[in-house]
């Protein structure tokens, strides 16, 4: 595991950027989980929980117009852009208020707007789609970098490989990351692959470096995001980065994960990346007031984008007939 | 004797019966061994048949049904199942183009035994990549053998007949109805494939429905009969190939008015072939047009609010019949 | 002034006008870029626009296709090849879930206006994997516009609109349309989605075709009028969806039969589709049964001696007209 | 490449058979080839002309009830087995007594009787299926290996990577024979692929070893074909095995093959395998005799089969409409 202490070369006001967003994340996805078991999140959801620190290392390392494609479990990675509190919220309750005015849910929160291009529920396709977009940037000359989250699970679907293989053919300027949280929904990945790094021992099949970083240490991961975006910037081409992590909790709502061990869950807890960057960053100096403060800020968002969400109507059923085509309507006939 | 069952239980009841049955079925799928299925519906059946007849893959679709052809035409019966029918889009070329072509292109030559087993359809808010109904897509493919159960009963018996069909089978389980309860009797069931079911008799409108269509079209049929003097036949396809046409042409004969009621979105839809299929052979009985009630031409979208605003309804069913009756 | 190409330098021709018309525009496919297809379809291309603009890729259609939709949601203009249309199997996953219903699902957020173009159909005695029709595979999923010329001129301009299309448009080339002749005006052509026409007028019964059918309904109604002194209307649907219903229905409603003629298998075909709409909308006009000519729903063999025992043939359709009309 | 000169331990008679597979295969194809040009084979066919060595050493090692997965460029493997050649040009002339009645062609030539379980004509879709097979035959405790064909372009797809992965997890008897010709259709391999040798460089990524042979050498194919497949026999799990070689002509029927360097062609066209396996085998004592029996029985039969073809009847049109169901029917309602 490449694990190099770079925290002098991260500005103050990044770290305290990435502790935001984790704190923000978890605090968010811990009320989400809350509305759910109120009956209020219908449908599914999946939590992040444990594996902030990915989305938040990268989020820090993205330029405002980078491009950010993700999963089911997306929550996290649509946040760190920037994407209001209360419009993701809506989403998960199904408002007219939320980002995708209610159509999407929580496994397809989409904001164009943040960069945010979409999280998709099949998966590994959004691999391929997220080298288009970075096809579309280098055809462009925009010079934007886009980063594709996925799970472990996701490297034995036959979109990873073409996905890789083109975007190493074609030299595209997209960054593929693997948070390999060692399960897929209740299997574990090492029962179902060939290989023990399911990313970076694959790497080398698209001409790429293996690169495995620790996925619950935000300054780690943001290290290798900010060097491998500035490499596809650059024209350097596609990356392949495994950061390895965990969820504490289990695959979609109502899974207790009780298909893990005890003592593996134990451990993970103890690398809990929101205490452990707490207890890091108070070492470094930061004032215990100022984490306070940003906790406190966190909890205040969360409150205010449930009570916004809460009090937004539902979307009118004719909403459901809008936005099939580009006209705005779902009409298939002239 | 009989038990009250859900039809998620039938589905392991299904399964295990015909493994017990038969010791070249095997079961291959995504989290079904270990896990038990995402939604529950194989417990218990690593343990009564170990880890060589019931195995958990990666998910790689084209894999699970690729495994599952090989072993189809090498003396194997598998089963395969693909989580959501949503996926059956990832693996469509082994559906369409490998296992349904391939005993026609050799003619004859090999036989593919295996069953395709998925949830399917709308209703639980999982939005537009996880809600789709699409045994149409597996309708119009040929060589493919297309069965939804709507009962826990159907469920057990088709699943056999399937499972014992020398031919492949892609069986849809709908999985708004796995919650739902109905009575089994004891023992091994065995139904066939391609006969049609009437699940209410009546004279002035037949009501075609599948899967979860059907007690919503039975309920529609209640209504109709309580509040608007209007008897409606109410029949369950249970299987689209084969096609029980003579139950459904019989039917139309006699009330000459057809409605059918279906998951998928509008367009070519089976509604459409049944439609048509009365238009073309049973003409002269009708009295008036030939309705279809449908989810409309879109993807499904997530909020309950709006996902209630397209699966047809108890209410839309009732209204298309009044308007066709009166 | 005019000139006559075969349906083949329609394509090119077509492609070659999009890209001059809009530097967004590009096209990426197998063998497209150097070789100019495998048939022959997409030369001089790669010379004209550049090896930027249009790419060779790998034999990959899912990352063929997820690299057109990226590209489409962010400011480009795609045209994706696949080769023959059975392999958007392959992809379908691309095409059905992702790009039919990614503006749906972030409620307008993003459009992905590309064009997948594809080599459909049979009749060159490839053998079931590289001969079926599969428009109706795109007509079934809501956010996919369908279309599918059957002249050099129609491709020209209906392709043109696709490539301006805001939305996703299935653009299936049939081959064995590629070495037919047509007259094509100089100058760029642009046509209009969702407009069928009328190929032939006539009194006695509407016959709808598609692409390669459109000639042998149009060879038909000769037939017909010749040795039956039947007077057929043949109407070209020209895209599915949108889908012309008012000519459609218009049609129907004078002539008070209907006959659809497509190369789809059987079961859930297009004209299913359009049999059942006018059995809905235009019944109270109809002087028959509804009669649909199909290919079997089969497989397709190799053989020339069976292939041509199954698309319908011109003697097919004057059959199955003769019948009704009788 | 893996090149050990290992003549001593391969009998006498199996490289005869060899041979007598090469040259029957390449008279047979160059036959074929005529007869599409004469407008008597429809459709289209793809040749493996230069490329025989490998379905000759692949065939020698595999025992009776063993099973070929190949693609539609399989007249070679379907040949080797030992289907008569009566039977494969009957189906590329349509022939009703073709081995598939005429309902196949070139591109699916299938005979279960032969252990050939199929020619496929969807990229990558075989390998799944033969992973399947093998799966089965694991299961059965049959002790058959599957092995499976395809060419360099294949390795691109998505079914490749999934095949790889299950057939290493599962430790399944089978073998993976890429045929890198270097070409897929009119496109260079090297031109969309991220690595040099498209199979063997991917092997790691499924735990395996990479194996190049030399695809022009039967012995060389037989030897590792023979090692690989013992492999699988007792347990050890799959193989993958990149073989180089060269068609000598287009992709397909009439494709002039224009796109490719005529040095290129030249070099490949002096290790033609047919008169350079003569030449080794006369050189290590063969009579000149003995070969030109095994040649003349090759024309032979080559003539007979073409005569038995042209003579046999075409399909009743009724043949259309059956083989769809078990039941031998094409019914779809009752
Ligand atoms: C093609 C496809 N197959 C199966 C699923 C069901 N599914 C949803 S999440 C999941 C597990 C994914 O595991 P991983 O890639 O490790 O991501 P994680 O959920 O652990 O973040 C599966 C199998 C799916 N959505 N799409
Ligand atoms: C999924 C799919 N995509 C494209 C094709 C068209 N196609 C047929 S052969 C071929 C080239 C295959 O190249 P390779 O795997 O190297 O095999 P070779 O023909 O050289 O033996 C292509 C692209 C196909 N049959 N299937
Ligand atoms: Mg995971
Ligand atoms: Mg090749």
């Amino acid at each position: 595991m490449t694990e190099t202490t770079t925290v002098a070369a991260i500005p103050r006001q990044t770290r305290l950027r990435m502790y935001r967003d984790i704190v923000r994340v978890r605090r968010f996805e811990e009320r989400a989980y809350k509305l759910f078991m109120d009956g209020l999140v219908k449908g599914t959801s999946h939590l992040s929980i444990g594996m902030e620190a990915i989305a938040a290392g990268f989020g820090a390392a993205m330029r405002d117009d980078d491009l950010t494609f993700c999963t089911y479990r997306g929550h996290a990675h649509t946040l760190v852009r920037g994407t209001p509190m209360p419009r993701v919220m809506g989403e998960l309750l199904g408002r007219s208020t939320g980002v995708c005015g209610g159509k999407g849910g929580s496994m397809h929160l989409t904001s164009v707007e943040h960069g945010v291009m979409g999280s998709y529920a099949i998966i590994g396709a959004h691999l391929p789609i997220a080298a288009g977009a970075a096809w579309s940037a280098q055809l462009r000359g925009s010079d934007q970098v886009t980063v594709c989250f996925f799970g472990d699970g996701t490297t034995n679907i036959g979109a990873f490989h073409e996905a890789l293989n083109l975007a190493a053919v074609w030299e595209l300027p997209v960054v593929f990351v693997c948070e390999n949280n060692l399960y897929m929904e209740y299997t574990a990945i090492a029962d179902v692959t060939a290989v023990e790094r399911p990313a970076a021992d694959r790497a080398s099949a698209y001409g790429l470096a293996p690169i495995v970083v620790d996925g619950n240490d935000p300054e780690a991961v943001h290290e290798q995001a900010a060097r491998v975006i500035q490499r596809a910037r650059d024209g350097g081409g596609p990356s392949l980065v495994e950061a390895l992590t965990y969820r504490h909790g289990g695959h979609s709502r109502a899974d207790p994960g009780t298909y893990r061990p005890q003592e593996e869950i134990d451990a993970w807890l103890a690398r809990d990346p929101v205490p452990s960057y707490r207890r890091r960053l108070l070492g470094d100096g930061v004032a215990e007031d100022e984490l306070a403060a940003i906790e406190m800020e966190a909890d205040a968002d969360v409150d205010a984008a449930t009570e916004a969400a809460r009090q937004a109507p539902f979307p009118a059923p004719e909403e459901a007939f809008t936005d099939v085509w580009a006209d705005g309507g779902s009409s298939w006939r002239n | 004797m009989a038990e009250l069952i859900t039809y998620r239980q039938a589905v392991s009841r299904a399964i295990a019966q015909e493994m017990r049955h038969d010791e070249s079925v095997v079961f291959l799928g995504e989290d079904v061994a270990a896990a038990g299925g995402v939604f529950k519906t194989t417990k218990g059946l690593l343990d009564e048949f170990g880890d060589q007849r019931v195995r958990d893959t990666p998910i790689s679709e084209e894999a699970i049904l690729g495994a599952a052809m090989g072993a189809a035409m090498t003396g194997m019966r598998p089963i395969a199942e693909i989580m959501f029918s949503d996926f059956l889009a990832t693996c469509w070329d082994l559906v369409a183009v490998e296992i349904a072509k391939m005993r026609y292109m050799t003619a004859g030559q090999v036989r593919v035994p295996l069953v395709v087993r998925t949830a399917n359809g709308g209703g639980l808010r999982f939005g537009a990549q996880h809600s789709q109904s699409v045994e149409n897509w597996a309708m119009m493919i040929p060589g493919l053998k297309v069965v939804a159960p709507s009962t826990p009963h159907d469920l057990i018996g088709l699943f056999a007949a399937a499972v014992r069909s020398d031919d492949p089978v892609m069986f849809f389980e709908q999985k708004s109805l796995y919650p739902v309860k109905g009575e089994v009797p004891d023992g091994e069931i065995v139904d066939q494939l391609g006969t049609a079911r009437t699940v209410r008799a009546g004279t002035d409108v037949t009501v075609v429905a599948l899967a979860a269509m059907v007690p919503r079209a039975v309920a529609a049929a209640s209504v109709l009969h309580d509040e608007h003097g209007i008897s409606a036949e109410v029949i369950d396809l249970r299987s689209l190939v084969p096609l029980d046409t003579a139950t459904l042409l019989q039917s139309v004969a006699r009330t000459g008015r057809i409605v059918t009621v279906e998951e998928n979105p509008r367009l070519c839809g089976w509604g459409a072939e049944i439609v048509s299929i009365v238009g073309e052979e049973c003409f002269d009985a009708l009295r008036g047009p030939m309705v279809r009630v449908t989810t409309p031409h879109i993807p499904l979208p997530s909020a309950d609010a709006l996902e209630d605003a397209t699966l047809p309804s108890v209410d839309r069913i009732v209204e298309a019949v009044v308007k066709l009756c009166r």
